[in-house]
């Protein structure tokens, strides 16, 4: 399952959609809004947006690069957008796999990847009004002009 | 030709839409539909080295591949999901 | 969350249950009953017991140890005892931290310890009606006598 | 005394029951509480050196342990979780 979706995100739903009766093992990764900034500003919210069309081909990509490099598993990639919450879950990463140190690094290696190169942007909210785009990585690719 | 454009994040607001149409000659490249940006907001300019731009959906590292009718270029500043 | 349980396991309870407002990352494992054996025989259920005190004793020392190693974190242990379908989660570890590499670390950690010295038992229900108590280790400790 | 006993898996099969009471002479020793249950079904003496004690939730090492009316002892076959 890739996905961008404005609902609420639940692991064990995803969970389900990803294994089959061949998965011994499941690992997932959920990054959840935290209550303060990196700089240890109070934040109030998130706000993502994404380019679907976009958004979703990187996930297929990241996730061919992941059996191509840690063995043969199911993997889904879901990250939500909108206006989250402290504590929401915006983003999950779950890998079904035979086996589990497979599942467990396919899933680190997912979710880096989509840090640093899916076309998904976040607004940091803060206690006192203020509102700025927090930015991971340049992605991937050379510049613009 | 119209060319639809997609702005993201920060190039979105200072586009003053997620969604525009530019004009531009046929022939017109990757880089001619950045300058079309800038062109509408001078303030563009400061983000050239962050913005990263993909036509259909793939990033364009070549800022000399020509554009055309129906082609989707998005326009995208620095990521940061999850 | 450190528990033995007989109902079935839902990630996304134990997710919400695990992290707080400071907890940027959340990482799982989940093991599920597979519809295979390591030798391939079909398989029709796992069932699973456990000296419970002892267990969730051993749950409480393994994620001392994980958080003594890896920083500190929120980590629930969850293992379900009786009688297992195929598919069906039998243990789930989630572990909620602020940064995601001692997430992960630590999940990895805790399930392998689970493994290998918690006092749970798991008897393989075949296809053709056969059923034989699987091993993983002996525990820890030296022998009985 | 009486020492309560708790087997499980196929320690539990091979005593007929999870939870057993065995009468024993003040000052026995975990050595002892095994040798009781090896007395009740010899087939145990071919999984002494898989089998692990608790004394109270906690593995002992020494067989020379003493147990104490009251304690809790668990016979532990070779474990299988996850």
């Amino acid at each position: 399952m890739f996905a961008i979706v404005r609902e609420r995100i639940d692991l064990e739903r995803i969970s389900e959609a990803t294994r089959n009766a061949s998965c011994g093992a499941v690992t997932a990764f959920a990054g959840i809004v935290r209550a303060q900034a990196d700089d240890g500003r109070p934040v109030i919210g998130l706000s993502y947006e994404a380019y679907d069309l976009m958004a979703i081909r990187t996930f297929e990509e990241i996730a061919d690069e992941a059996r191509a490099t840690f063995g043969p598993c199911e993997i889904s990639i879901v990250h939500r957008v909108g206006d989250l919450d402290v504590g929401e879950i915006a983003v999950a990463v779950v890998v079904a796999s035979a086996h589990r140190a497979a599942a467990f690094d396919a899933c680190e290696y997912a979710i880096d990847a989509v840090k640093a190169r899916a076309p998904i942007w976040k607004r940091e909210r803060y206690a006192d009004g203020e509102e700025f785009w927090k930015d991971n990585a340049c992605g991937q690719g050379t510049p613009a002009p | 030709m119209q060319i639809r454009v997609l702005a993201f994040a920060r190039v979105r607001e200072l586009l003053g839409d997620g969604e525009l149409t530019f004009d531009l000659p046929e022939g017109a490249t990757i880089g001619d539909v950045w300058q079309a940006a800038v062109d509408r907001n001078g303030a563009l300019g400061a983000l050239a080295e962050s913005t990263r731009i993909a036509r259909n959906g793939r990033i364009v590292n070549d800022s000399l591949e020509s554009v055309r009718e129906k082609d989707e270029i998005a326009l995208l500043p620095p990521v940061g999901g999850g």
